[in-house]
């Protein structure tokens, strides 16, 4: 008996200890990101374009250059997105063998690193559509990159759904596109929000397939075929190439992170006030 | 003289799921304006019977049903014209609730609009008149934006039966619908199923013993014999449960076995 | 269409870019309509992109060989490839072949150079770096044959790098350079062979490790961009290359 | 347009989106394994690996140093990330207050959504100066990258072991405790080997994971090719290498660069794959 | 003279969850080497107070119990040291069978091991006692390196009673073990739960009151009231079936309600 008690306290200690670990790395990177991020940050920092390389100035354009890259990758990836995982997630729809290896394909491309994202949108989208490296490109690019998780998380929300609610959609002679249209989706959409925000969360993260592809230019853009630098690349920049330009990177940094736990809080948010929120509409 | 046809008349069918099968030759006789209950221990294929009767089973994958189904005296293809149609006429009611996660009116309107069109007053006539037929008129009258999920599970169950009832079907098919429920509002639900059978015919798979006694006009009880389900016997309830011809259903019916 | 011909983009050498920036500002301000982009990523991309259309313009900061005539220079100023320390390294001077041996590690101290007891911390540029081609060509070192602590692209990144590491070597434009220590970086450039590494010592054609600025082209030069070039060569932009402590090219 | 007709567009565009989905992947694969061909082509498969060096002017495209470093720095992450995940997610499920478990989760998903840009600037401006200081200037080094890696990949160990440790029914835990089974003998015996799959799934996507990774690594890593001999040393992994150089390279250089894009991808979908069945077959008894 | 104390008496026991209560003031005593039914419809608390027994349900996040509980003659304390000791003394099976996914072997030897200790040959024997004592070991005594979940229903269900005897326990508490189970399984476990009274006290809650009529020496009779259980009549089986004193046990009994 003491045997057991003995392992018991060892492990105990052992898993306290990590997640204690976990716990501290947490609070020192976040903090630190915070505590520099915040230093000498002003409101300016949002509204101003970058100066100097991006010593001085803000990130205003390359805001804007981040949302217009998020918003052409949306585009895409929603509406295919939605389409597929209703598919997978129908069995109805007569997926047959045809649905396993969708799914199988997704997970791979899922796996795929970004890099290669960043190859492929380069030759295919910039060089060989002649969309050059552009908002364009990069969002294209990073539509590709993001699909297979966004298809994922929505065949998933929709299968998370009691099958008796297509079941009795069916026994009430409800079509497929009314089951859909005005039951499923409003009941999933907690879900399906979880994970555009995945999709997003990814999209805003990344810079390995964006660097050849939407490229690193500063200047606000005009036009979805201009170069631009999203945050994360305005941050690999500045805290690369830039000699003293570690203080703006962590303001970038900070701002991007807030971003993201901002989207976090809201999708939370939403998912804690779903009941009612699916319920009422 | 010619005698009018039973509402459901199956000869020889069987379901199997993956080749296997989980009833077979079930050859059975419903009459209109009846309770038909569907009796047997767990597993011997109620439910899967039960939904061949509408085609439900279809889109589940690897079922395939065998066998000839008539309906009032006309095979299943031709006594409706599609699936969605049969299925309005032939409607179904499950053993758990199952309210769409909308407001009350929503799962009222969209089964009505979707059969009979958008007309905002008929589709609320309709709503109102099965509201009522179900005794829920005035439970709700008030308060149908209110989430159906927030009903309780008895009131949740006579929303369903009244979102299938505003469709005008012809028969009724019940998966053991009040085994989720507490006595009282079995009761009810119990109550206006023996309402319904002056308009239709009703098939009632049940557990329980004691409510196909309370409500049966014929009992089919299902036994299970290779792994597969068939009739043990089926006839009118008096006959089965007071002179049972076959050993298993006396020793069933008993409460020896199952 | 319009918006085809509105737009320039220029990249490449990570040396001309801070310039040619200054220069398009200046060009898009007399030109209402006109955006100009441009982006670094080293002289080879500049030569790639021109080849393949991605840029109009390739910048980059060397003379071209003679196995690249199939693209047009169009020289823009003139600029060094100095070596650099860490401001706090007593060493004022170097040699070339002190460079050699340090380069080659064969010299692994900078006790040996009468600083201080550390190891050299050897900063080198990645390949595709016309700095690196120009710095490989004056000393007659061979690439592969260099095994060095941080590899770095950009010539700030290598600024930064060594400011970073008192006891780091690295060699960058000159120009970049002095930009750099006028903002406070903490390196210093230091005399190669007894020759100041400075703009003056570059303009008047006594630095050794020289090199041209320039601008390139593939094939047919559109409307636009040819008249760019023309401002860039014009000498309306001398101000803005000894801004940027360039020299500009005797016109 | 009846309902009916929509319904059967409804259904058509269902498989068209489905079949243009798919077909993404094909294509990447495909083309990027196309524009790979020719290096395989002139120089056969040995080379990359033969060639000791990789100097693309000089016309040498060897790719061991960068495979060696993407090894060294992938797995030195892993060995960190692999216990220290696994060790959250007991933690999480079974053995924080209820307190602190929701605090400990939030954390965790934080942690896994900060982007991995920011993790190479934290390390190139806090972890880099530390080591340079404390082990070896300048800092870039294997020891660096995988650091950093091992906090990136952390989280994604963590919520995958966490998730299959949550895939168990409950019933499982209640019926060990049922028999008088401790905390402690009830995870080892019954409920690890149970999630042991999901686990291994966890393994194999963080390391497809730290071998993916780019930018992180080519801040931190010094990205000299070469082939380390130390955990000071610095290193060039593959993925940085196709960072650093896709943007000039042409001819045979490019296809150098393709086919080490496509070494990694066939490498992390082995991986993926690896832990698609690990999956596949937890979910069959 | 004194009477050998019951094996479980309880008095005023309510749990509730998150504060609302399941089961209010349930006083109950259950003899020992007897099989003692809890009956009555879903939702009643049935089983929220068989795991009260075991202190089973401690670990369930807002769950509180209150009331006292002894086990022969002894506060549930004071009957066992810890927690781990009570549940080796008053096992519990459940509705779904449970067995770890391991082998059957790794299945009966992780408990062994765990209160007696690591001794091959003790644990090997008494792995062989259990299965033997539930049937099962002719069936399994090959193949002990089989997945247990690969076993049937019926036979998983004996290998988690071998499991929990191989402890030597002293009460053995059962929900429902027989619902998920096809009849020929179920009849097994009835046979080893007779066999079985002569050696420990059984609780065995039920749904089936053929169950019920077939096994049990008490019967307990749950009903429910203002949402939540309570214990409307108990006493010795023949007197509950055929001369319930309660209008409510008299109609649940005679199949009119619930
Ligand atoms: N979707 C399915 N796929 C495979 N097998 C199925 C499926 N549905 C039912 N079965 C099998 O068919 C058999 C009969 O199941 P069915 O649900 O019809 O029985 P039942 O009599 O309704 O049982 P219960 O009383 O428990 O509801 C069972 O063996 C079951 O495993
Ligand atoms: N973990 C829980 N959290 C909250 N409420 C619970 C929990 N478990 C049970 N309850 C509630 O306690 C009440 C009694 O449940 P219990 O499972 O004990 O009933 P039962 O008599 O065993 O029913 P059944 O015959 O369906 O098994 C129910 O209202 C149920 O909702
Ligand atoms: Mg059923
Ligand atoms: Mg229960
Ligand atoms: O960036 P470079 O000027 O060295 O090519």
């Amino acid at each position: 008996m003491t045997g057991v008690e003995t392992q018991n306290r060892l492990a105990a200690l052992a898993i306290w200890s990590a997640g204690l670990l976990i716990l501290g790395a947490f609070t020192l990177i976040v903090g630190d990101i915070f505590w520099r991020g915040f230093s000498g940050f002003e409101l300016g920092f949002l509204t101003e374009d970058p100066a100097d390389a991006g010593r001085a100035g803000g990130i205003r354009s390359v805001l804007a250059a981040t949302a217009l890259i998020l918003l052409v990758c949306l585009a895409v990836t929603l509406p295919i997105g939605l389409l597929t995982g209703i598919f997978l997630a129908d069995y109805t729809a007569g997926g047959g063998r045809f649905a396993p290896l969708v799914r199988r394909s997704l997970d791979t491309l899922a796996g795929v690193p970004s890099i290669v994202f960043g190859l492929f949108g380069n030759a295919v989208f910039a060089h060989l559509l002649g969309l050059r490296i552009s908002i364009l490109t990069g969002g294209l690019t990073l539509a590709i990159m993001v699909l297979p998780f966004f298809i994922r998380s929505a065949e998933e929300s929709l299968r998370s759904l009691p099958v008796s609610f297509s079941q009795a959609a069916e026994a009430l002679g409800l079509s497929r596109l009314t089951f859909y249209g005005k039951i499923a989706l409003p009941a999933a959409l907690p879900g399906l929000m979880a994970g555009l925000v995945l999709g997003l969360g990814r999209a805003l993260a990344e810079t390995a397939a964006l660097i050849f592809t939407s490229g690193y230019v500063t200047r606000l853009p005009e036009s979805l075929l201009d170069s631009g630098r999203t945050l994360s690349i305005h941050i690999l920049d500045l805290a690369l190439n830039v000699p003293g330009g570690a203080e703006n990177a962590y303001r970038t940094a900070l701002v991007l992170i807030v971003l993201l736990f901002a989207i976090n809080g809201a999708l939370m948010a939403l998912t804690r006030l779903s009941p009612s929120y699916r319920e009422y509409r | 003289m010619r005698h009018a046809p039973p509402a459901i008349l199956t000869h020889n069918v069987s379901v199997a799921f993956d080749g296997k099968p989980a009833v077979s030759g079930i050859s059975a006789s419903f009459p209109d304006c009846a309770i038909n209950a569907i009796v047997g221990p767990s597993g011997c294929g109620k439910s899967s019977f039960l939904s061949a009767l509408n085609r439900l089973n279809e889109s589940v994958p690897g079922c395939k049903v065998d066998g000839n189904i008539e309906l009032f005296g006309a095979a299943l293809g031709r006594f409706a014209p599609n699936r969605e149609e049969l299925r309005r006429t032939v409607a179904m009611i499950f053993q758990r609730p199952v309210p769409f996660p909308l407001s009350i009116r929503r799962n009222m309107e969209i089964p009505i609009t979707e059969h009979y069109g958008r007309n905002r007053q008929e589709t609320a006539g309709r709503c109102e008149a099965a509201l009522k037929s179900v005794g829920l008129w005035g439970e709700v009258e008030n308060r149908l934006d209110m989430p159906a999920t927030q009903l309780s599970g008895g009131q949740q169950q006579r929303l369903c039966l009244a979102r299938a009832l505003a469709l005008e079907p012809r028969i009724l098919l019940l998966d053991e619908p009040t085994s989720a429920l507490d006595p009282m509002a079995a009761g009810l639900i119990e109550e206006l199923l023996r309402e319904l059978k002056s308009q239709m015919s009703l098939v009632l798979v049940t557990h329980n013993l004691a409510q196909a006694r309370r409500l049966a006009d014929t009992v089919t009880f299902f036994w299970m014999k290779d792994g597969h389900g068939y009739v043990a016997e089926s006839g009118p309830a008096d006959t089965l449960f007071n002179t049972p011809r076959e050993d298993v259903s006396r020793a069933y019916f008993a409460g020896h076995i199952g | 269409e319009d918006i085809e011909k509105a737009r320039l983009s220029l990249t490449g050498s990570s040396t001309i870019a801070p310039l040619a920036l200054e220069i398009a500002k200046r060009y898009e301000a007399q030109n209402e309509g006109l955006r100009i982009d441009v982006e670094t990523g080293g002289s080879s991309r500049g030569m790639a992109d021109a080849r393949r259309g991605l840029a109009d313009i390739g910048m980059v900061s060397r003379r071209l060989k003679a196995e690249e005539s199939d693209l047009t220079a169009h020289l823009l100023a003139r600029d060094g490839v100095g070596i650099i320390v860490h401001s706090s390294n007593p060493i004022e001077a170097i040699t070339g072949a002190e460079v050699t041996s340090i380069y080659k590690r064969e010299t692994r101290n900078w006790q040996a150079l009468g600083g201080p007891d550390a190891d050299i911390i050897l900063v080198h540029k990645a390949e595709g770096r016309s700095t690196l081609e120009v710095f490989l060509d004056h000393f007659k070192l061979d690439n592969p044959s260099i095994t060095p602590d941080v590899i770095v692209g950009d010539n700030e990144q290598g600024i930064k790098t060594v400011a970073a590491n008192p006891a780091g070597i690295g060699y960058v434009s000159i120009g970049t350079a002095e930009v750099a220590i006028e903002n406070g970086a903490a390196i210093k450039l230091i005399k190669l062979d007894g020759i100041e590494a400075s703009t003056a010592t570059v303009a008047d054609g006594s630095f050794p490790m020289a090199r041209e600025l320039n601008l390139v082209t593939y094939g047919e030069i559109p409307e636009n961009a040819a008249s760019f070039i023309a401002f860039a060569q014009s000498a309306d932009v001398n101000d803005l290359i000894k801004g940027q402590s360039f020299v500009p090219p005797r016109r | 347009m009846s309902r009916r007709a929509a319904d059967r567009l409804f259904r058509f565009s269902l498989r068209s989106a489905t079949l243009a989905a798919a077909l993404a992947l094909v294509f990447v694969t495909f083309f990027v394994g196309y524009e790979a061909l020719p290096a395989l082509q002139a120089a056969g498969a040995g080379a990359f690996l033969t060639d000791p060096s990789w100097h693309p002017a000089s016309g040498t495209f060897g790719l061991m140093p960068m495979v060696l470093g993407s090894l060294a720095v992938s797995l030195l992450a892993l060995v960190l990330a692999a216990p220290l995940g696994l060790g959250a997610a007991l933690f999480e499920n079974f053995y924080a207050p209820p307190v602190l478990r929701g605090l400990f989760q939030r954390a965790v998903e934080l942690l896994a959504g900060i982007p991995s840009v920011v993790y190479g600037l934290w390390g190139l401006v806090v972890l880099v100066p530390l080591i340079a200081k404390h082990l070896a200037a300048p800092g870039t080094s294997i020891l660096a990258a995988g650091l950093v890696l091992a906090i990136m990949i952390l989280p994604t160990m963590a919520l995958f072991s966490s998730a299959a440790l949550g895939a168990i029914p409950a019933e499982q835990y209640r019926a060990a405790s049922a028999l008088g089974l401790s905390k402690w003998t009830a995870l080892r015996t019954v409920l690890l080997p149970a999630a042991g799959r999901g686990i291994m799934t966890g393994l194999f996507l963080s390391f497809a994971r730290a071998l993916g990774e780019t930018m992180a690594v080519l801040m931190v890593a010094g990205n000299v090719p070469q082939l380390p001999s130390s955990l000071l040393d610095p290193v060039r992994t593959l993925t940085a290498n196709i960072a650093l150089e896709m943007a000039y390279a042409t001819g045979a250089h490019r296809h150098a660069l393709f086919f080490s894009g496509f070494l990694v991808m066939a490498v992390t979908l082995l991986l993926v794959t690896l832990a698609g069945r690990s999956e596949k077959k937890e979910a069959r008894p």
